[in-house]
């Protein structure tokens, strides 16, 4: 669906990262954890076209005043990389974004009780609170949140409060363990000698590791992708990503928008793999 | 008194001028939630071709200052995945589709013209013409008249169909390319497609496109198209549809003063899922507010 | 570590690769208050006919997305007034200036070529060949090969100064247009002059130009122009430089990867009136971020 | 002199009409009445051009708390009629814009204690409050004030605390005489057989129509025009104006932005004259 969302909050929760909240139909309560939504950052062709980014919550908020509705709303949590996201941190409450959402396939859950290993580089944690949100629900869930500094580690005391047990990562050693997250994740698996279900999101060269060591382990395993997207609902075929079959001669392209952005990640193909 | 918004391209009579341009609104359904199909003109399904086409490596597309650059690579389905997959949802809707479609040599245009022209659904033919000639060194068909003619010759022997012809715009004279469609029957003509331009990735030193170059569409080309309808318009007995950075009624409306008898509506989707509806709903109240009772009375009436 | 930031163009040595572009930046005085002459490589001054020339009605100029066109109609001092008024002022600067000409036959740009390579102040010759050929029908030199090549010889066999051809965009094949202007004998192109668009003004239902069309400038015509620029590049041995839509510093280096030499800012200096010494920075700053010592490794650096 | 100035305030003064101060650098205090700026609406590519506004008054103000300097300021008076201008609407305090200003050629005052007969119309009457300012000074000044309705005839107030006699006109007859304002002009050039000096600005109508009446009663006149203008410097050649001599022929054309925007009358065409 399209809307205009009134912004509720937009603050900088980390140097250069933003967590805003906009009001939003009561129907953005359906939306699945993994789907996301394309903004359109102002109502000029500068940026032209809508910037796409994962669902961090929806929920229903009630207004401080009594008698008031409750308003549900939807947040983004996002970093300032360009022009768009650069426009986006200057916006102040009460201003109004045009929304579509939500958009895309989300993540599939898998059985209650087992073990669920969320993976999250910087703003990939974003679509992954929702996640967690949900699978606290029927099954113990571990976070592994990975970042360059600890700036780029976001939101876990939020993570704590749903009562996921956190591990961080991060380059400098400014948080948590020194290193990659993903030795943080084989840790883990080596203890449960490949238990649970893995979800991932963050940048590329992360999700490739985390797919290969799914692999290695043969752990079911959902990526979540990012691709450069104009229309977010399949129609202009720019978002594709290679699936596992793809060669020069046999290609099998697939859509992030709508077949996507959650995909297992044995069905697409990893570049070295 | 509600004003006569009908035109006809070539005795398809579509309700309204507004139509959605082709590898902007997929096969007319994955818009169908933000667009009631049935508000505008007609829509243009994805460029097809005979077998199937995996289309280019990622990037794909890239925005540009007022625009985009896509360079998908004619992705498509094929002609039987349409027929088999796409055409049925066509069936449903009761708002003409035409199918945009393209080969690489004219034997492959004329077949699959042949194989349009029998699907009932199909209500109007465009072929794309900014596609390399294989046979001759790879040249684009439609930048040069006689490519151009030999491909609308083969396609008009394949159809009876209304044959719209969608011209290139990376052409030094577009009057002659028009032309030379016309000679050959065309029953209308569509332009503009993309002009060809590049990005670059300073920082990678790369281009930005997989395909280093693309095609450039959005609101940075409307003055190019809207000059290049005029100039065509002028200089051919058939229809025009106009295409290339339409936004909103006004766009299009300046476009039917250039000269064209219809409009194709492209990136604005990708911008605003539902610009084809409310730029046809926005002519309206156009036509409505300036006592205007009939749309066609625009068409050309631009005083230059 | 100062980076080297200068450039050659057929022996002409530019402090740095950034000029301004003809018809925006006056006869270099208008500027001098928003820009420091001797911060940039080299300016070019408004095209210069025989004659002093009246130029179109108005409205010569519109803003549209991104861009804007002009259809100021080449007004100028002309070549005597040129001499006598604006030529003192050159000899203050210690900056190169180009003087940008044209003609309505080929003998008129020799004419002008002569007169312009006996003035000491002139360090090159800009041709602008979008102009009409009085004598074949109207055909505007810059888009047929032939009558492109007899401007370039004309002008070639009138002076030894720097000779630069400055190419149009609207032609089906950039490329045969600069290979036929190197053939005779210019020394670089300039690639792109401006696209030619239009603009409509519903309520009035009249073109917005007195002119009808226009010249398309500013950062929507980038893409073309960076397209220009890396085919011409590629298909000949003497410099281009690069121009079309360049706002910033990153535009500039886009432009060098693709393979320019240098570049000229037009629109963007009325955006900005010091455009072109701030992408002049703006260049140094980069090049020492990135620890590049020479801007010359940049041409064509593109790894496409 | 281009500068990047802050917004101290952003007020609708009528329907559709805004005055806006902002903070410049001391040398504003020396544009002269008639001279315009030009503004960079914002730094996106949309609007790309910047847009050119007349002085409507510089001054200095001085903040409310002790010991902070003085601050020097520039008005513009401005109405919405497209993209730019509803933008410039949207702006609030403390928000920036960059500048060019002072541009341009102003008006000629004339000897002193002569008749100054001030004509605006509409937004016209932008330019004219610094005019009466300075003029007031040396002259008896007399506005002539008109517009459509009584929503059209701005800051009228102001110009009387100048001490400046007003009329207003307005075609609907909202506000003063009923019609347009070149009756009134001319009544006072009856009273006075043709003293004075006359200035105007607002659409090209009425400016036509008071440099008629300036011409049959011999009396001077300069104007202030508009034009469509991209550089404001005399570089692009797009602002320019016919000159009296003009014709297809014998081509005489103003820079607007250079020469102008205030012209004598009688050195320009007047179309049907
Ligand atoms: C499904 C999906 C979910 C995402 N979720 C989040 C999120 O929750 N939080 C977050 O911070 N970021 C998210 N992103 C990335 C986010 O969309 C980009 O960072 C943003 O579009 C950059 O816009 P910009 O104008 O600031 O940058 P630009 O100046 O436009 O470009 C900076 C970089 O962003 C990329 N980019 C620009 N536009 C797009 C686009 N339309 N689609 C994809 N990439 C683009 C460019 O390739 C470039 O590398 C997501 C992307 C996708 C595809
Ligand atoms: C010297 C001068 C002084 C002016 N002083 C004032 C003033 O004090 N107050 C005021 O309200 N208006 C003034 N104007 C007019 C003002 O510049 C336009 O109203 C404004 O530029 C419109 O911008 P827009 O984006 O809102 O409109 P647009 O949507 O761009 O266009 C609306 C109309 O404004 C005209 N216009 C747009 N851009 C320009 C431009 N760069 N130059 C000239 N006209 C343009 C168009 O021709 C069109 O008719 C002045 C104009 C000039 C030339
Ligand atoms: C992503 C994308 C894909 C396109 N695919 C096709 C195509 O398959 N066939 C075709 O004829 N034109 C295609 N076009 C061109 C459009 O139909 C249209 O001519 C062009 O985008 C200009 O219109 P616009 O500025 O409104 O987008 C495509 C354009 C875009 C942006
Ligand atoms: C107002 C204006 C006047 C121009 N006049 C000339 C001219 O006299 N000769 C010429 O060769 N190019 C002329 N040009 C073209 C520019 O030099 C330049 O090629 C073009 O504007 C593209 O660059 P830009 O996008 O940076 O403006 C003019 C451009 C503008 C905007
Ligand atoms: S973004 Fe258009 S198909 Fe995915
Ligand atoms: S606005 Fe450029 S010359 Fe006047």
């Amino acid at each position: 669906m399209q809307f205009k969302a009134m912004i509720l909050d937009n603050a900088e929760v980390s140097p250069g990262y933003f967590r805003m909240r906009m009001t939003a139909p009561p129907e953005i309560l359906t939306a699945q954890p993994g789907q996301f939504v394309m903004v359109r950052v102002n109502p000029s062709i500068d940026p032209l076209i809508r910037r796409p980014f994962g669902v961090f919550d929806v929920g229903v908020q009630q207004p401080g005043y009594t008698g008031a509705a409750a308003q549900p709303y939807l947040e983004i949590l996002y970093r300032v990389v360009g022009k768009g996201t650069a426009m986006l941190a200057t916006l102040h409450n009460t201003d109004l974004l045009d929304i579509i959402a939500p958009l895309g396939t989300g993540f599939d859950f898998g059985p209650a009780g087992e073990e669920k290993l969320i993976v999250g580089g910087g703003v990939g944690l974003a679509p992954l609170y929702l996640l967690a949100k949900e699978l606290v629900k029927q099954s113990p869930v571990r976070l592994f949140a990975g970042g360059r500094t600890k700036d780029d580690v976001l939101c876990i005391t939020e993570f704590e409060r749903l009562g996921v047990e956190c591990y961080t990562a991060t380059e400098d050693g400014s948080l948590g363990e020194c290193g990659f997250v993903t030795k943080v994740l084989e840790q883990r698996l080596d203890c449960t000698a490949n238990q649970g279900r893995i979800f991932a999101c963050g940048p590329h060269g992360m999700l490739q590791a985390v797919a290969g060591i799914a692999a290695r382990r043969k752990v079911p395993c959902q990526v979540s992708l990012e691709g450069y997207m104009a229309c977010g609902v399949g129609a202009c075929l720019g978002c594709v990503c290679e699936g596992a079959g793809h060669s020069a001669d046999t290609p099998d392209y697939r859509c992030v928008c709508s077949e996507g952005p959650v995909f297992e990640a044995t069905e697409l193909k990893w570049e070295g793999a | 008194m509600q004003p006569d918004l009908s035109v006809e391209i070539a005795g398809l009579k579509l309700r309204n001028p507004v139509m959605t341009a082709s590898g902007t609104f997929g096969y007319g359904e994955e818009f169908s939630q933000y667009v009631n199909l049935e508000t505008i003109g007609a829509f243009v399904t994805k460029g097809l071709s005979l077998k199937p086409r995996a289309g280019n490596p990622t990037p794909r597309i890239v925005e540009t200052p007022g625009g985009m650059l896509n360079a998908i690579g004619l992705q498509n389905v094929g002609i039987e995945a349409f027929i088999q997959k796409k055409v049925p949802f066509l069936r449903t809707v009761n708002t003409p589709a035409i199918a945009n479609f393209f080969g690489y040599t004219p034997e492959e245009y004329a077949e699959l013209a042949t194989r349009l022209d029998t699907i009932p659904e199909v209500a109007a033919l465009e072929v794309n013409i900014s596609c390399p000639n294989v046979k001759q060194g790879g040249i684009v068909f439609g930048t040069d008249p006689s490519c151009a003619a030999s491909v609308v010759k083969a396609c008009r022997a394949a159809t009876s169909k209304p044959l719209i012809v969608k011209l290139s715009p990376n052409v030094t004279d577009i009057v002659e390319m028009a032309q030379a469609c016309e000679g050959e029957g065309a029953d209308a003509l569509s332009v503009i497609n993309t002009l060809t331009g590049m990005a670059i990735d300073l920082e990678r030193r790369r281009p930005v496109l997989a395909n280093v170059t693309g095609g450039l569409s959005g609101p940075a080309i409307k003055p190019v198209a809207l000059r290049m309808v005029w100039q065509v318009s002028k200089a051919v007995k058939v229809p025009v549809i106009g295409i290339g950075g339409i936004m909103s009624a006004s766009d299009a409306l300046e476009f039917m003063l250039a000269g064209a008898t219809a409009v194709q509506v492209g990136t604005a989707s990708f911008v605003n899922p539902g610009a084809a509806q409310e730029i046809a709903q926005g002519m309206e109240r156009w036509l409505i507010d300036h006592g205007v009772d009939d749309v066609r009375s625009l068409i050309g009436a631009l005083q230059a």
